[in-house]
This record gives structure tokens, C-alpha cells and sequence, in this order.
């Protein structure tokens, strides 16, 4: 993918100022990377195959053929809630948007996918922990209005700690607006497919991230409704290691199949060839 | 420690000396200036505490242990058959559904229920609702949908549960099919926030044609405890938090997130129940007589374009990036 | 309920030839009833509320107002399989048929409950074990066709050990026939109302009983799909005293309600009534 | 003891030592006529053996250890991407389901597994499916309608498992809703009968447009076991029940509760799985291509008034009895 030209400048200099950055460490093996290598290898630990969580545009970039047109972008969260506490909320989102290059939490678009035309959305962690605010309800909605419109198949990417707290009810209340436009769209026949990275909790899985028609699990990602701490304060004793994980969430019925990132894009492909209607069907 | 409950004890205690006072005023008439200076004194101080409460005394109010419950409003029915179980697993208590009569309409009510002591509590799991227990939801509201019965809910919940058994048979997933049952549903649904309106605990009852709370309910997007140890790590900083949150019901009434208050008695709805429920269901009534008059089709896009507009954003004014591969 | 003609007559007969046949033991307290008295407490026991097995009659003038219209009484059993065991099948349902004082399993019709009119079903036990033929699947899709015309809800009582093992496949093939009758009529936005007594196991278990709208148990009711025998010898231990009853379903979450016999006609009255359409609905 | 492997064992040896003949005549002409006198009496104890089978020889063909078994037919098509799990509690090894493509074709798999060794059916609990499985399958059925995807089954079964965490998370239901799924589906289905086909538990996944069976399969009211035992308290008397029960493919295409019968080679499926295999799958495709010319609504009219037929029974002239209260 050729990146965005803002995002390369923005790139370019914040490798340049600060040249440590370019090294980092896998989490789990210790290994040592360079940046470039690692993306190069989807974010993928080549010793270990630890997944690192991805910034939105190289998930885009991984699974798009090559155009991919955002909508939603220009939308951006206002602070109806007036939020203050160490910071304001505005200057929370501007540092959240200096960190992430991102306008918010989730890039929204249309492209195709091994030749299948595909509405996507990309949720990215990096952005306030991938909460769901205000901003990120709007552009899912209007994804799936725009899909429904298009008939075409849609495909959300999770990654989120749950609501927004400073958007308040404002933000829980965006599950109620996406499970509103995904209930329209899947009345209308429309395939609906979400995918669940690490890590997907709190109001995003227990609402479009748990209504696809059906439901990946990344390989090794967190999934769970409650956070594994709030869970372990609750019950005073510590989980097993694999608790919440896409893998224990296949054993228990929960998600329909474990995928790793390498092979993503030609499963989703591979999905959306079965449920692609070559032709108008008799009804 | 409830901080309403600690406020009330006094006013309490005044309550008790005017009734000692008037039993004695029988025979000495005497007191009856004595009694009306107290009385005085006692609408001052409920003034004082309840004429304009924090949201962290909101919070408290809403937990208040006497505080009605939705059984409390159930009994209130002409008639309630409850209807059990999620079909597969369980019948979770802490959701009480079933087929009433609201006068002369049939409804499918559908109660969060909290408890009113320890035991209760204990055997209703401190009113936070497992997956079964949203799969009786969604059940139920699959069932009123398809035989033409409006919804009526009362929501009362910290939360929904967040053990390991609640996570090892997909809390996520129960809720969010409820959710999804609840946006088409081909019936009225009216829902009232009772106490507590916790999270998504809460919502996956409360996606509704109209959407009303108790005066001093609350209904946020976090308990004010977890919104405080979220952002600053500290649970103990709940009243701070509760402060930010904005999660009464004339915050989330100027938001339009809810449509109507249910005004309480000074001091709180346990301080006149059978008046309060009255109003509560006589408000249902009245909500489903409205709906009632739309067409299935009408109301579920009425309900769309309620849930379609909610929100606070900006359009900033930039060209969409491209981004090519 | 004043006896059809027939029916008084065998019965008269039965009970001048043998007067021990009169009085009754309760299997579970051990009391000795009078019929009579037992009949006229709807058959439960007036000592420990045992609820005896109902004759199909006596179950359909418990609930149905006074008039009841039978349908499918004509549909009899043929012989597909020309089963000879111990004894011929002919020769076994006309043994049935003498001391059930029934042509099948299942007595079928219209009526009212509390002035709602309702398509009934009712199973006996005491035709071979309530046992799911040809006959019965075919009465009760007659019935569901019937009650889909008139649009009235059905509510059908089962009782069975399974299906016929003396018409092989085609008995198993009436799951199939019903649930399509069942789906057919629901899919028309009837009310299906199912009230499960004892015994309710194996096909019919599987297939229509839990396919009502509104599951309802008769208190006590042994209701399941492996009988209880099957069970014991599969993980050779005893089962729990209460296991596969009302009650326990209930807990498990099987079934919407559990209702004594003595509230069973005013229960079914309420939930007709909330379910009855009052005027056309506006769609 | 299975009776079509004990009956097996001297065919094997003859063919042991006709092969062991065949190396030896490389070098020793003379032995032809010895090996085509062999070949002539294999091929005469094939007949007699294979020729016409009881029906208590067809079960334990059915039930034959190296009988493929439905991952067999599976890994034949084109691609396959596996589904898992019921959404709620567990996902059932003892069905796979999954996406394929058969030919062009985008098909919905759903196939009981029974396992070929030890190991194996302990794993997938004797191709005995839990609620879960059921769940899963109905689960799919309903995607697949919503998709148009069409539904091709293997069923494979001794019979819905019978254990008490089945009963407990209500094995009756599962299988009830899984054959009203079937019954309103809005695609083509298919169903296979590719060994055992053990009651309710088989029928959850056969009620389709087109039945067929494996020559050799069967198809059971009961298990020959189950049958003797409920009938006669006595499992041992199976054979007997075997006889009485109707249970091999021809009885059922006479009965019109099967529409096809797929050959098998002389000896049984596993003589020839490859072969046998891509009949099976050849059958399969021709009837979802036929199947596809009709609409919807034409596919579940055809299938309701399929099994509306189904049955056996008389009309006695007999007025109806009115009974009145
Ligand atoms: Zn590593
Ligand atoms: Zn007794």
C-alpha cells in the first residue's frame, strides 16, 4: 500500500526525531524487531507468532485488493459532555490523534476484496483504546447505510476496551445506532461478517462484533464482554492463561472459526466467494 | 455506605418525634404548636437534602434498599403469568418476563429484578443478569413480536454479570441479540429506567419506542465506580466520576437519549410507592396508547431514525483521504 | 362432561364385569380411591396430589368449555409393515383400542376454552404407550391445516413414549409431518400452545412438545428425550429422583411454566386471552 | 462382534493369496490357471456373501469400522471453510458444518462424524450429537436459508446422545428446532444417508428435498437394539428387530421415505470409497441442479407436501363422535 501522503509525512518525522522507535519488542518472546521488518510480516512476531495489534490502514492495506475509498472520515467528535478531569476531552482526542494518526477510532470505506466488492471497517486501538464513541457509532452506521444501498457484503475489524467514558450515554447508546443500521442491512439479505481482534470487550462485542452472520476470532486475541481484571477483582482469584482467547472462545461455540493474520484475507475471500449470488435468485 | 440513607436518618428521626408528639398532643393540646414549628423544620430539611440532589446522591438514591423494585410494580398488574427459562440452559431470576394485563392491554413485561435484603440478593445475584437471562430476553421479545403484544420493560441492574461463567457462554453474544431482537420487534416497546441503569447491562432492555426514568434513576454508560477505575485506576473516586458522567434523567432527557421523567415524592420514590407505581403505569399506558396507533412498519422506522440520530459530532471540513495500495 | 354414548356404554360394561376395577391404589402414597372420586378430582390424588394419567375424554372436558367437534376420529392405522411379533400389530391395536376405549392415540378437535375458540389435541398414554403412528401425525397436521383455515390457536396435550416401533420409519416420518404442519400454521402468526404431561419423551418430545409458543409442564410430568431406563444403563449409576420432571426443566430453563392440573384450564384461559387478537392489527 | 467383518475375514485371505500368487506367477506362468480358479471362487463367495444381505447384516454394514464416514466425502470437495460452535455453550465435534463448494456450487455442509478407532469416537463422543451439535446444525440451516445457500447433509448416527448434560441442556428442543428450521428453509437441501441413520437424532438432519441413501446404509425408527429392548426388554434380540424394522434403503424407496439409492461396489463402500465418493457427490450435484430451477416458495410447498404424504392409514366409515360437557 502506498500510504496516504499526510500519514507518510507524519510517519517519516516521528521516525526521524526519535530513532528508537524504529526498534521494538515482541511481548511475548523478547525478541528484538526492527519496525519495518515486522510490518512487512503483517505485525506478525516471525519468531513467535505473536500477533501486535495493527494500526487501521495497514489492517486496510492487508486486506484490500488496492483502492480503497474511505467515507466518514470529515466526521469528528465533538465534547458534549463538557469533560474535564486531568485533561480536557478535546485535548485527550488531539493527543489521541497525534499518536494515532487517526481522525478516530475506526477507518470506514469500500473496496474489494480478492475481486468482491466489500464495504469495510477498521477499528484501531491505537486511537483511546479503541473505545466506542460517538464517532465511531456514526461512521459504522453510515457504512452499513451506504452497503445496504450498494448491496454489498460488509466486513467490520474489532479492537476496542468498550464505550467511551467521556462521551457518556452518547456512547453507549452507539450500540443501539450500529445494531440498528446492521439489523436493516441483514433484513435485507446482505451478508454481514465481523472479524475480532485483540482486543474486542465491553459494548463492541456485546453488540456488532457478536451479530455477524460470521464471527472470526483472530488468532489468540482477547474476546470476553468483561475485562479479565474487572473479572479476577470479582471472583478474587486469577484466570487461566487462555481465558477470553479466540482459541478457548472456538471450544466454547462462540465464534465460528480461528484465523491467523496471514491467512485472513484469502479465508475472506474463500467467504465471500460462497455467499457472492452470481445471479439474481428466483424468490 | 449509602450516602441518602445516612441523609435520610435524620429526617427519619423527625418523622418519629412528630408522631410520638401528635399521639400525646390527644390528650394535651398544648404540643400542637410544637409539632407544627417541627413539621416546619422537617420540610425545610427535606428541602434541603432532596430539592436538589448530586448526581452522586442520585446514585445513591437509585440504590436506596427500599426503593421499589420491579416486583413491586408486576404486583401492581390487573394480571401476570411469568413465562421461564432460555429454552436451553436455565432460568436466570434475576430477569422476571411473562404475559400481564396493563388495564386492558396485553403486554410481555420484562424486569430486571434487585433484591431487597442479602438472601435476595444473593439468590438473584445482586440483580446483574447471565447470559441465560438475556436469552430469556431476547426470547421473549422474539415471542411478543411475533404474536402482535407490546413490550414492557423495567430496568434495574448494576450491570450485566461478569463472572467466568457468564463469559464462558457468551455474555457478549446474549446481549448483543438482544439488542438486535429489540430494534425489530414489530410491537410497541416502552421501558422504564426504575434504579440502576447500568451499561449494557441495562440497554439490551431499553432500546424502546419510549424510554422513561424514575426522576432520581440513573442510566450510565458506566457504573461511576468502574467509569473511575477505568480512567484514573481508582474505584474509590465514584462520586468525581458520577459527576462527569451525566446520568440523570435531566441530563439524558436534554441529551434525547431518554423521553420522559417520572417525577418522585420528595425524598424519593420509597417514600410514597403506591402513588409513584400508579403514575408509573398509568405514563405506560398512556405511552402504549400512543404507539399503539403505528403501523408495525412505522413504528420499527420511528425506531430507527430515534436510535439513527443520537450522538454529538462535527463534520471537519477536509477532503476524504484515498488511500491506495 | 355427559359421556359420548359409545364411550359411557364400554365403560358401564367394563365395570359391571370387574368391581376390584373400581377402586384404585396411589402409586405414590399408597392411598386406595374410589374411580369415581379419583375421576372427579380431575384424577389427581386428594391425599398427595399425585397426578394420574388422564384418559383423553376426561382431559378434554376438563379444559373444553361443553361442545367439542372432533376431527380425524375416522383416520385409523393401517399395517404397512406387516409386524408380527409376539402378537400381530392388527391384533395389538385392537387390544389398544378395547382397553383405551380409543381408536388411536390422539383425539383430536374444536371447541372453546373460557369462551376462546381452540383446536385441541389431546395424546393417551393408554393407546401403546401414547406411542406416535401413521395416525397420529396425521390427526394432528389435520388439525393444525384445520386450525390454520380458521386461524384459532392450537394447543396440543402429549403424552408419549415415542414413536411406533410397529410402523418403523413411517412413525419417525410423522416428526417430520407435524413440524411442518406446526411451522405452516406458526408461520401464519398462529399461537401454538404445547402442555407437556406425563410421559412426554422420545419423537414427540423432540419435535412438536417443544415447539409451542408457550412450553407449559404439568407438575410432576416426566418429560425428556432418552427415558429415564436408556439413561441408567448409558452411565450405569441411578439418576436423582426429580430428574427429567417439570419441576427440574423448569430450573433448567426447558419450559415457560408449571402448572397443577386444578389451575391448568384458567391458566390456559389467561394466556388465550393475552394472545387473542382483539381487532385486525394494522401491518 | 460386527457379522460383515467376521464375513469379510476369509474374502480378505483368499484375496491375500491371490495377490501373493499374481507376484509369484511373474516367474511361474504355470500358476494362472491356480489364480483365475482363485478369482472364480472369490468372486462366487463375494455373491453369496454380498449378493443379498439381511437387514441385520445390512446394520453391521452400516456400522463396517472402515466405511467412510462423512470427513471422507468432506475432503473431497473443492474447498471447505469450517463453522463452528452453537454461539452459546460449546462447539460439537460430533457434526461438522461448514462452507464448501461442490463443483461451481457454493453448498452448506452439515455432516455427523462417527470416528474410525477408539480414540476417535471417544472424541466425537460415538457420532452421538449433544444439544450443542443440533444447535450448530440449526444454526446453519438458518444461515444458509438467510444466505441461499443450499444444505447438503451426511447423516451418520447411532442416535441422539443420551447422557444427562444432554438431557440437561434439553436435547428434545434441540432436535424439535432443528427440524422446524429444515421445514421452512428457502433453499434446496440435501440429505445423504452414508452409514448409520439412527432415529430423531438422524432425521434432525434429513428432513430435505432430496433423500437418498448408500445401498447398505440404513435408516431406523430405533436402533435394532433399541427397538428389541423397548419391545421385548431384550437389546439382544436386535437381529430379530432387524427383520421386523424396515430399515434398509429399498423398504424405504418403496416407502417413498427415501427418493434415491446410491450403489455400492460388491463388498460395500469401503471396497471402493473413491469411486463410491464421487458417485455420491455426482448425485448430489444433479439434484441441487434440479432443485434450483424452483423458487422458494415452490421448494417449501414441494417439500411440505412431501412429507404431508407420508404415512400409512385407512379411513373407517364411522360417523364423528361429538362430545359435549
Ligand atoms: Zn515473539
Ligand atoms: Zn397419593
Amino acid at each position: 500500500m502506498a500510504m496516504p501522503e499526510w500519514l507518510r509525512r507524519r510517519r517519516n518525522k516521528h521516525e526521524t526525531t526519535e530513532d528508537a522507535a524504529q526498534w521494538t519488542k515482541c511481548p511475548k518472546c523478547g525478541e528484538v524487531l526492527y519496525r519495518k521488518d515486522l510490518a512487512a510480516n503483517l505485525s506478525v512476531c516471525p519468531k513467535c507468532h505473536y500477533h501486535f495489534r495493527m494500526h487501521a490502514f495497514d489492517r486496510v492495506s492487508m486486506i484490500i485488493d488496492s483502492d480503497f475509498n474511505e467515507i466518514g472520515n470529515e466526521v469528528v467528535p465533538g465534547d458534549p459532555l463538557k469533560w474535564t478531569d486531568t485533561k480536557s476531552y478535546p485535548d485527550k482526542l488531539a493527543a489521541a490523534r497525534e499518536k494515532s494518526q487517526l481522525t478516530e477510532g475506526v477507518v470506514c470505506g469500500f473496496g474489494t476484496i480478492a475481486g468482491h466488492a466489500v464495504a469495510l471497517a477498521v477499528m484501531d486501538f491505537n486511537f483511546r483504546g479503541g473505545t466506542m464513541g460517538t464517532v465511531v457509532g456514526e461512521r459504522i452506521a453510515m457504512l452499513l447505510e451506504e452497503a445496504r444501498k450498494r448491496k454489498v457484503p460488509c466486513i467490520i475489524f474489532t479492537a476496542s476496551g468498550g464505550a467511551r467514558m467521556e462521551e457518556g450515554m452518547l456512547a453507549l447508546m452507539q450500540m443501539a445506532k450500529v445494531t440498528a443500521a446492521v439489523s436493516r442491512f441483514m433484513g435485507d439479505g446482505n451478508f454481514f461478517l465481523t472479524v475480532l481482534t485483540d482486543p474486542t470487550t465491553g459494548g463492541v462485542s456485546a453488540s456488532f462484533a457478536f451479530q455477524g452472520d460470521i464471527i472470526i476470532g483472530e488468532a489468540r486475541a482477547m474476546i470476553g464482554f468483561a475485562g479479565r481484571r474487572v473479572i479476577e477483582q470479582t471472583i478474587r482469584q486469577k484466570l487461566p492463561d487462555n481465558f477470553q482467547t479466540a482459541e478457548f472462545l472456538l471450544e466454547k461455540g462462540h465464534i465460528d472459526m480461528v484465523v491467523e493474520r496471514s491467512h485472513m484475507k484469502e479465508t475472506l475471500a474463500r467467504l465471500l466467494d460462497y455467499t457472492a449470488k452470481k445471479a439474481p435468485v428466483a424468490v | 455506605m449509602n450516602v441518602i440513607v445516612e441523609r435520610e436518618k435524620k429526617l427519619l428521626e423527625l418523622e418519629k418525634t412528630i408522631t410520638d408528639l401528635r399521639s400525646a398532643a390527644a390528650t394535651q393540646p398544648s404540643l400542637s404548636t410544637a409539632i407544627e414549628a417541627l413539621q416546619d423544620e422537617y420540610k425545610k430539611i427535606q428541602r434541603d437534602v432532596f430539592g436538589s440532589m448530586t448526581p452522586w446522591q442520585k446514585v445513591n438514591m437509585s440504590r436506596h434498599p427500599e426503593r421499589p423494585t420491579s416486583s413491586d410494580y408486576i404486583a401492581r398488574l390487573e394480571t401476570f403469568d411469568q413465562l421461564h427459562g432460555d429454552r436451553h440452559f436455565r432460568d436466570d431470576p434475576a430477569v422476571t418476563g411473562g404475559l400481564a394485563k396493563l388495564g386492558e392491554r396485553s403486554v410481555m413485561v420484562i424486569a430486571q429484578q434487585r433484591g431487597r435484603d442479602t438472601k435476595e440478593n444473593l439468590k438473584l445475584n445482586f440483580g446483574m443478569v447471565t447470559p441465560e437471562g438475556y436469552r430469556k430476553v431476547k426470547r421473549l421479545i422474539d415471542l411478543a413480536s411475533r404474536l402482535g403484544i407490546p413490550v414492557v420493560t423495567f430496568v434495574d441492574t448494576k450491570g450485566a454479570d461478569p463472572g467466568i461463567g457468564s463469559e464462558e457462554r457468551a455474555q457478549s453474544e446474549a446481549i448483543a441479540q438482544c439488542l438486535y431482537s429489540l430494534t425489530v420487534a414489530r410491537v410497541p416497546i416502552v421501558a422504564t429506567v426504575v434504579g440502576e441503569g447500568g451499561s449494557g447491562g441495562a440497554l439490551a432492555l431499553a432500546i424502546a419506542d419510549h424510554v422513561m426514568m424514575l426522576e432520581h434513576s440513573t442510566y450510565s454508560v458506566a457504573s461511576p465506580e468502574g467509569c473511575a477505575a477505568i480512567l484514573w485506576g481508582d474505584a474509590a473516586k465514584a462520586e468525581e466520576a458520577a459527576s462527569h458522567l451525566k446520568l440523570t434523567s435531566q441530563d439524558l432527557l436534554g441529551f434525547g437519549i431518554i423521553d420522559e421523567i417520572i417525577p418522585e415524592p420528595l425524598g424519593g420514590a420509597h417514600r410514597d410507592a403506591p402513588a409513584l407505581i400508579a403514575t408509573t403505569l398509568q405514563k405506560i399506558e398512556e405511552a402504549l396508547a400512543r404507539l399503539s396507533a403505528l403501523s408495525a412498519e412505522d413504528l420499527v422506522e420511528e425506531r430507527y431514525r430515534k436510535y439513527r440520530r443520537i450522538g454529538a459530532w462535527q463534520v471537519e471540513r477536509q477532503t476524504a483521504v484515498a488511500i491506495s495500495g
